[in-house]
């Protein structure tokens, strides 16, 4: 049965009814696409237990592969798929306070999740490649359809950016095709025979859009832009949603398609080094840069990068410490980042103010958004007892056993975490600080309780890590052994729904 | 039955519930505090002879293990009492009037406070040491603009100390492959000459972490911002408690690494590192106590002062010997109770007066008395005169530089020690004797809690200095259970390498002298009294020059000859400026990232020329 | 003057274990010089190689507080006077006034001066004068012994009768420390 | 400048001014009360930058108060001393204190001395009497003698109850 | 018994004290060709002292006063004097170095109490002045426990025994030389009693001490005269064989501080701290050097 594929139906439904359902009702978009994500929610838990005893492959359209398209259906990208899906549902929950959005809004937005949640699910690179112009799509109409009038001017940058990227990922997508024939993940990591300069040309073709989706270093450019044109929700969801599905990506081209086995293993090599100097610089720089701005968004928006890297030396590393750690950063950055913008779209709304430092002293007129600000914030720079810290304490474990190279790049984390630490401390205490502010004190219930649940997601993990335990362990044993854990499901075909 | 694990759940629930649901009743917050802390104190009475007790938690890869040892022990329970005290002052410190809503993170405080002695595996170490961390941060910058800057000093420092403190222990997972922190210790000492390298470099990250708590070296200058600003009482716990950790740290680590199979260079005895460390220890004792006696604002004078006697502590950990080691920690004690006594004095003070500045104050001492006396026996105690407590561990701390021959380091630990009289007597005049001012004339003595307080640390410190071996004996009791050797010491008496001395009988002799005196006293004629203002002016009457007593009260830059003379020299060598520079030149730097890095025009020009890089880079290959 | 109350042969002999303190007062006295006018001059040489008041126990001191004797050595103009009188109230018991020339007797050369008093012993209670307009270091050693000899005997009671006529010379210091109304009548208005 | 020059100027600026040539440095200038500021501004102006003193005199037959003022340059060496008459029943005049501080005191013991008052002047409280309340103790019509006799006491040497000590004779 | 002869030392110390007080006195005034006083003056001044009445500004003051005589008779207890103690104690240098402080502490506290500037001024030089000499003397100790180790004065005294040769002012003349610039200061003796500076800030610390608080004060420089001289005898004089030796050599010292007391004029205070880092400090320094190597 293809009923996998109801993980991608149910936005994608959504997508054709909107237009048709807000003719009659103004708030169909928002209902439906709530809805949509509800379900793919539903559906992706109930199928869990299932996919942890075993990963299983969906064939579309009854081409087996490597000729047809298929999803895989692994601990791994389903636990990604329902963490995207619940970003965004909580997303749209915080955002319920804001009224008038139009019904494209909601188009757009679930086309973005689908997008997102796609090519977490696909095991076909030109199938990577149709969701990732879906989404890019989606995200340059949802950046200009920002309030702010930067959106649109950092909107088509990005959309330029995209563009090559997405130009440079089809190249590289062509070269595969022209020296292999074929273009399924599955079977690309049995390929054997490539010349390992054009493989590593290849690899880092098809690399880069994610790179720049996860702000990495040379492509980071746009990240102030774009942050400081979304509209909050929206650029929670460039650093929850689509960051994660573009974490997700780069895992399983590192360490699938490019597996040492196969003929893209020494490429594949490289670029782990090379992810490993290019998460430390990004690491540098995003929390460098952050560190005096003062604008909200952009602040947010550069310690995203700044996640980024340090998740991007977790995939360097790429050992089995480290990969634990990175998806543990993946959750946690996720919902931090949610966490963090929503209080920020609630703070700007109520106060009327974009940067942070005009805030002083909303905390003692909201305490319970600042507190978990606050909470978010320790979370995103590995405080223990929230999940953040078995993040980055895997990942620093490891990189300082491999040693090496990956000393700078724990360095990096270290220091970069140093800058963190102390300008979130300082957001948090600028919201407790005494001052004359006045305002009035309004209840956000839509806000509050999505944001305990964020924070308690933070939480639960960081104090009990073993509830994480049976997921991680099966994604990390899933991307380490990507022979028997993928190539073999797929190809033999024998898990298939 | 999980005692150490219970306890500490128990100050983090307690916070944390305090924090949630008492927002509005501080006087709550302060009860559940005070419990707590009584609750830590009997935990920490419990556990007393249970040396087996271990408790572990499984998370994810790694073991969470307490243990209790006797040396994590004696500091949870010195540092227990402390603070019971310190809370039964806050009980009554934070009235309406002065309250502050940090009793809830410093209720969590007590939890790291635990953990962070009992932790028996790295990772539980570092989890303690980074909830200390910001539930510090949060109670040091409480809400004001001025605090706030202190804080994130404070913090930042913090920061990079952790930041260390992380990568020593994984350099130091991979070269032993054990997180206990006992173990791998004794592990990385088994690679003594084979992997030097490495171990000074596990060493120098360690030291930063500890040294940055501890503001030993360049880091004193944290102290004095975080002491001043923080909330009154806090204050006592930041410079009795806090501030030790880094003391502990330095114990598990440092210490026992090269006490044992070290090889390598030796100066006077003692490995190279140590010495360096000595020296650092020294130098700080030195730049404490020159700093101290510039300074007019009691909060900081004192936090120096801190700086001063953690420098003291440090040399005599420098020194590699178990007897620098018993006699480091029990100065360490020594420094928890009568620093918190100073601090609770100042706090009195400040409760009543709300002033800072010692200029401004002056002769609370006829209207405060308990207070007055607290903080005269806590500064005998501190300038190490005997009969009080401070004179047997400073005692004990020079005797261990003797018995290794450190004389040149013995130098500055003289200076440091005679120039704590100059700014601790500069203390007692500016506060509490000279002029009262008028402003201050009706203000009533401490309240009952405070007082009783004040009265049982004053007391404690009294009793100590006569028998050192209230403390001296459960110390090497823990010494020997850390290190497997002990030095001998009587109950009254300290013996040292040149001399040993009978506290008791000094104690007994200053009281007999004292009756001496007293009969003297007695014999001679009777006294009048007068009022301060009435005195030698040249026969000038004040209200002829509308005088008022503040304006007759010497404190503004008291040590003004000695400022003068010393003051070029501080401003050369200060660690504040070459900060202050550096954080400076990294607020740009951020702020030229932010500008020039994340310029969007550069976007699509990166973009292209990354590509093709790339592609060259493929072409080329 | 009304009538003024002195210190009785019985008061004095009444101390009767005062007397050998007396002895040790007497040979040891310190000296507040108050040097209001030129007669300060005259001290060095007293104190110096020639005379060497220091063989007597007699010596210089800094504060009224540490003093035995106060040594008035000139004129005393009024404000002066305000100091002095405070100066002898800070100083503890007991205490002696040593009037040093003519001006602290009657106004010597200033009698008619419309700036200094004419008779200290009207303010504070004088024990000893040296007459002489200066006295010579010779004069200042012969009268000094001759207080020595009449503290032996517990006969310099000033400090006494300050105590027991208290009110009359707090009045005389009164009226002209703190005059109320013009001395000559015709007040000028200044301003 | 020369003595000369600087006598055609004050001629020249204040016609009224009755200017007088004396010993070999000095001028003497008698000066209407009404023009002195404007007459000591005048000089100042002329680089006589050094107030030296201000004095007073009482004339009580011509029933007038003289105010006199000296002033003296460092670059022209002149001494210039100049003397302003006025009435003895109303005595006022214009304060020089905005041109010297320093002339600030000495007018206060002016003022206080012989009751000469200084319009302009910020401060003529007490200065060195202590409390006094009786004329302006340098006016001639003052009788010092009777007032120290009232005050203090007359000089009775009787009265003295205190011992006097005769000198020895030097040895 | 013990605290007989306690009471038996205390006293004789202050009585020691202030014999010497009164001899300075003398001497001063001889060569200043001055008769001078009796040599027991002193006595006779502490005991009008305690016979006048006194004046004080708050029971501190009293407290501070008592405090500062007891603990110098404290100290004086731990020095032995021919060998001999009151009761058995190694007499550490440290124990008496910082028994002393506690006098000048209390000292302190009772004028400071007077809340008189001038006494604060003077307490704030002499603290200042201490740094000044501590410092050097703390180098002394350092070289007896680097040619000798130990810091106690009964085995220093019992090392130099048989001769003047073995006394260790011959042996380390160095370091005499600045313990004798040490004691100076430590006496507040001219160059280097600017902490007092009668005619400057009025006897400083002692400004508004009267009667018995200044009698008390007199005790107390007379015992810290005692034990500072003391001490220098038995480091570097072989401490005496006798009582009378050994008060013999005090006597001496004090003599010649006195006689420099008598010729000099007074430094600043800074001038005098650097004075005494700079010559009593190397001197203490190169004396180190030579014992260490």
């Amino acid at each position: 049965m293809n009923n996998a594929l109801l993980l991608l139906a149910f936005p994608l439904t959504a997508v054709f009814l909107i237009p048709v359902g807000t003719v009659f009702y103004k708030g169909f978009g928002r209902f439906l696409s709530m809805l949509s994500y509800l379900a793919g929610i539903v559906y992706g838990i109930y199928l869990f237990p299932s996919i942890l005893a075993g990963s299983k492959t969906v064939i579309v359209g009854n081409w087996a592969p490597p000729f047809g398209i298929n999803l895989f259906i692994s601990p791994f990208s389903l636990g990604l798929v329902i963490l995207i899906f619940s970003a965004a549902f909580i997303i749209m929950v915080t955002d319920l306070q804001n009224k008038g959005k139009s019904g494209q809004y909601y188009l757009l937005y679930t086309l973005f999740v689908m997008a997102s949640a796609g090519m977490v699910l696909t095991g076909d690179i030109f199938n990577l490649f149709v969701f990732l112009e879906i989404g890019g799509i989606a995200s340059f109409a949802l950046i200009a359809a920002g309030a702010s009038p930067m959106g649109s001017a950092g909107s088509l940058r990005y959309l330029i950016q995209a563009q090559i990227t997405s130009l440079s990922m089809l190249a590289g997508i062509i070269l595969i095709y022209s020296a292999s024939g074929v273009l399924n993940i599955a079977v690309l990591a049995q390929f054997k025979t490539f010349n390992p300069a054009f493989a590593f040309l290849a690899l880092a073709l098809l690399l880069f859009p994610f790179m720049l989706e996860s702000k990495l270093f040379p492509l980071h450019t746009w990240v102030g832009g774009a942050y400081l044109g979304a509209d909050h929700p929206f650029a929670a969801s460039m650093s929850g949603i689509a960051a994660t599905a573009a974490g997700a990506v780069m895992l399983r081209i590192v360490l699938t398609l490019a597996n040492p086995q196969s003929g893209f293993g020494t490429a594949g090599k490289s670029i782990q080094t090379m992810l490993i100097i290019l998460g430390g610089i990004t690491v540098l720089i995003g929390e460098g840069a952050a560190f005096t701005e003062k604008n909200f968004k952009k602040t947010l928006g550069y310690s995203s990068a700044g996640q980024m890297g340090i998740i991007a030396v977790g995939i360097g590393l790429a050992t089995k410490d480290a990969l634990a750690g990175v998806l543990f950063l993946i959750l946690n950055h996720t919902a931090a980042k949610i966490l963090l913008f929503s209080v920020a779209g609630l703070f700007s709304k109520v106060s009327g103010k974009e940067k942070w430092a005009d805030m002083k002293g909303i905390g003692r007129i909201y305490p319970l958004p600042a507190a978990l600000f606050a909470a978010g914030a320790m979370a995103l720079f590995g405080i223990p007892m929230f999940s953040g810290f078995w993040g980055k304490l895997y990942v620093l474990k490891s990189a300082f056993a491999l040693g090496g190279l990956a000393y700078a790049g724990a360095g990096a984390i270290l220091l970069g975490t140093i800058f963190e630490g102390i300008y979130f401390m300082k957001i948090s205490h600028t919201f407790f600080e005494k001052s004359d502010i006045s305002l009035e004190r309004k209840h956000y219930p839509f806000f509050g309780i999505p944001a305990l649940f964020l924070a308690a997601v933070l939480l639960a993990p960081g104090l009990f890590p073993s509830i994480l335990g049976p997921w991680v362990q099966a994604s990390v044993k899933e991307l380490l052994n990507p022979i028997s854990g993928y190539v073999h499901i797929i190809l033999t075909s024998g898990g298939a729904m | 039955m999980n005692l150490i694990s219970t306890g500490i759940l128990t100050c983090f629930t307690a916070g944390l519930f305090s924090l949630i649901f008492l927002q509005r009743v501080k006087k709550l917050q302060w009860i559940i505090f005070f419990i707590t802390a009584l609750f830590m104190a009997a935990v920490a009475y419990r556990l007393y002879g249970s040396w087996q007790l271990t408790e572990s938690y499984q998370t994810g890869i790694f073991l969470l293990t307490f243990h209790n040892g006797y040396f994590g022990w004696i500091f949870f329970g010195m540092t227990s009492i402390v603070t019971l005290l310190i809370a039964l002052f806050s009980l009554s410190y934070n009235d309406k009037k002065h309250a502050t809503a940090i009793a809830p993170l410093w209720t969590m405080l007590l939890g790291a406070n635990a953990g962070i002695f009992f932790a028996a595996d790295w990772i539980t170490f570092i989890i303690a040491w980074e909830i200390m961390g910001w539930t510090s941060f949060f109670i040091i910058a409480h809400g004001k603009p001025k605090s706030f800057k202190a804080g994130i000093y404070y913090y930042s420092l913090s920061m990079i100390g952790a930041v260390t403190l992380l990568a020593a222990v994984f350099i130091l997972y991979t070269a032993t492959g054990t997180m206990n922190i006992s173990d791998s210790i004794k592990a990385l000492s088994g690679l003594w000459g084979n992997r030097d390298g490495m171990i000074y470099t596990v060493v120098t990250l360690f030291a930063v972490t500890f040294f940055a708590k501890a503001a030993i070296g360049p880091f004193y200058m944290w102290p004095a911002k975080a002491h001043a600003e923080a909330p009154d009482d806090f204050s006592s716990f930041l410079s009795g408690i806090m501030i030790k950790y880094g003391i502990f740290g330095l114990l598990i680590t440092i210490v026992p690494l090269f006490r044992m199979n070290y090889s390598g260079p030796v100066v006077w005895n003692i490995p190279l590192a140590l010495y360096l460390m000595g020296w650092i220890g020294a130098l700080t004792a030195v730049s404490g106590t020159l700093l101290a006696v510039r300074e007019n604002d009691m909060k900081r004078l004192m936090a120096f002062s801190t700086v001063s006697n953690i420098g003291f502590i440090t040399l005599a950990l420098s020194v590699n010997t178990v007897f620098g080691i018993v006699a480091a920690v029990y100065h360490t004690f020594n420094h928890m109770v009568f620093k918190g006594t100073i601090f609770l004095s100042m706090a009195s003070v400040k409760f009543r007066t709300g002033e800072r500045d010692m200029h401004k104050l002056g002769g609370i001492g006829y209207r405060m008395p308990i207070a007055f006396f607290a903080f005269l026996i806590g500064i005998i105690s501190a300038a190490g005169i005997p009969p009080m407590a401070g004179f047997s561990s400073k005692w004990m701390i020079f005797q261990s530089l003797f018995g290794e021959k450190l004389l040149f380091l013995a130098i500055p630990a003289f200076l440091a020690s005679t120039g704590a009289f100059l700014y601790l007597y500069r203390g007692l005049h500016s506060i509490y004797l000279g002029q009262l001012s008028p402003r201050f004339s009706s203000i009533k003595p401490a309240p009952p809690l405070q007082s009783i307080t004040m009265i049982l640390m004053m007391l404690s410190i009294f009793v100590v200095g006569a028998f050192p071996g209230i403390f001296l004996t459960p110390i090497r009791g823990a010494i020997a259970a850390f290190t497997g050797e002990t030095i001998s010491a009587g109950f009254t008496t300290i013996s040292g390498v040149t001399a040993n001395v009978n506290l008791f009988m000094v104690s007994l002799t200053f009281i007999g002298s004292f009756l001496l005196v007293l009969f003297l006293y007695v014999v001679g004629k009777k006294r009048r009294h007068v009022e301060p203002l009435d005195s030698y002016m040249s026969g000038e009457y004040p209200e002829d020059w509308n005088m008022i007593p503040e304006q007759y009260h010497y404190a503004f830059r008291f040590y003004e000859p000695f400022e003068k003379m010393i003051n070029p020299t501080l401003e050369r060598y200060s660690f504040e400026n070459w900060f202050e520079n550096f954080i400076y030149n990294t607020k740009r730097f951020s702020t030229s990232l932010g500008r020039w890095l994340y310029r969007q025009q550069l976007g699509a020009f990166i973009v292209i020329t990354a590509l093709t890089l790339i592609i060259l880079t493929g072409v080329v290959w | 003057m009304s009538e003024m109350l002195t210190v009785s042969r019985q008061d004095i002999m009444d101390g009767r274990y005062e007397r050998v303190l007396d002895w040790f007062r007497s040979r040891s006295m310190w000296m507040l010089y108050y040097c209001t006018g030129c007669g300060a001059i005259e001290l060095p040489p007293t104190m110096t190689s020639r005379f060497d008041m220091e063989r007597f126990g007699i010596g210089p001191m800094a504060t009224p507080r540490q003093a035995d004797i106060l040594l008035i050595t000139g004129y005393i103009s009024v404000k002066t006077l305000k100091r002095v009188v405070r100066t002898y109230d800070q100083m503890p018991e007991p205490k002696w006034v040593v009037g040093f020339g003519s001006c602290p007797i009657n106004g010597g050369i200033y009698w008619n001066s419309y700036a200094t008093i004419n008779h200290l012993e009207k303010y504070i209670p004088i024990d000893l004068s040296i007459a002489g307009c200066m006295p010579r270091p010779q004069a200042v050693l012969s009268g000094l012994t001759r207080l020595m000899e009449q503290v032996k005997k517990g006969e310099a009671v000033g400090y006494k009768k300050y105590k027991m006529n208290y009110d009359w010379y707090k009045k005389n210091q009164d009226e002209v420390l703190y005059r109320t109304e013009p001395v000559l009548g015709g007040s000028h208005e200044a301003e | 400048m020369k003595r000369n020059e600087i006598m055609e100027k004050i001629k020249a600026g204040f016609p009224g001014a009755d200017a007088e040539p004396r010993f070999s440095n000095q001028i003497h200038a008698a000066v209407p009360a009404a023009q002195i500021t404007g007459f000591i501004t005048y000089l100042k102006q002329m680089d006589f930058k050094h107030l030296v003193n201000i004095t007073c005199v009482d004339w009580i037959e011509e029933n007038q108060f003289e105010v006199v003022y000296n002033v003296w340059s460092y670059e022209h060496h002149i001494h210039i001393t100049v003397k302003s008459v006025i009435d003895r029943t109303k005595p006022e005049l214009q304060s020089i204190s905005s041109l010297w501080p320093a002339a600030q005191v000495y007018e206060q013991e002016i003022h206080e001395m012989f009751g000469v008052v200084f319009l302009g002047n910020p401060d003529l409280g007490p200065l060195f009497l202590h409390n006094w309340l009786d004329l302006p103790p340098l006016r001639k019509d003052f009788n010092a003698e009777e007032y120290s006799g009232a005050a203090y006491g007359f000089v009775e040497t009787d009265t003295a109850e205190a011992t006097c000590i005769v000198p020895m004779e030097e040895n | 018994m013990v605290v007989l002869t306690s009471l038996f030392l205390a006293f004789s110390a202050m009585v020691v004290g202030l014999l010497f007080m009164g001899i300075g006195r003398k001497v001063t005034a001889r060569l200043q060709r001055r008769y001078g006083p009796p040599f027991w003056q002193s006595y006779i001044d502490v005991i009008k002292c305690f016979s006048r009445n006194s004046i004080s500004h708050s029971y501190i003051q009293d407290l501070g006063s008592m405090m500062g005589l007891a603990g110098l008779i404290a100290a004086a207890m731990f020095v032995p004097i021919a060998g001999w103690l009151p009761f058995p104690s190694a007499s550490p240098i440290i124990v008496i170095l910082y028994l002393m402080p506690i006098g000048y502490l209390g000292m302190a506290m009772g004028v400071s109490a007077s809340g008189n500037p001038l006494a604060a001024i003077g307490i704030g030089r002499a603290l200042t002045l201490m740094l000044g000499y501590e410092v050097p003397y703390a180098i002394l100790l350092l070289t007896f426990i680097a040619s000798s180790n130990t810091s106690s004065l009964a085995v220093l005294s019992d090392l130099q025994t048989g001769g003047i040769g073995n006394w260790f002012a011959v042996k380390m003349p160095i370091g005499f030389i600045a313990s004798i610039i040490c004691l100076q200061a430590m006496l507040a003796e001219k160059p280097f009693d600017t902490m007092i500076a009668p005619a400057e800030i009025a006897s400083g610390p002692m400004v508004e001490l009267s009667g018995k608080f200044l009698g008390m004060a007199f005790l107390q420089h007379a015992v810290a005269i005692f034990i500072e001289t003391g001490l220098i005898v038995n480091m570097y004089l072989g401490g005496g064989a006798t009582v009378l030796s050994f008060v013999f050599k005090q006597f001496l010292l004090y003599t010649f501080a006195m006689a420099v007391n008598g010729i000099y004029g007074r430094y600043r205070v800074e001038q005098a701290v650097k004075f005494l880092w700079i010559f009593a400090g190397s001197l203490a320094v190169i004396q180190l050097l030579i014992n260490i190597f």
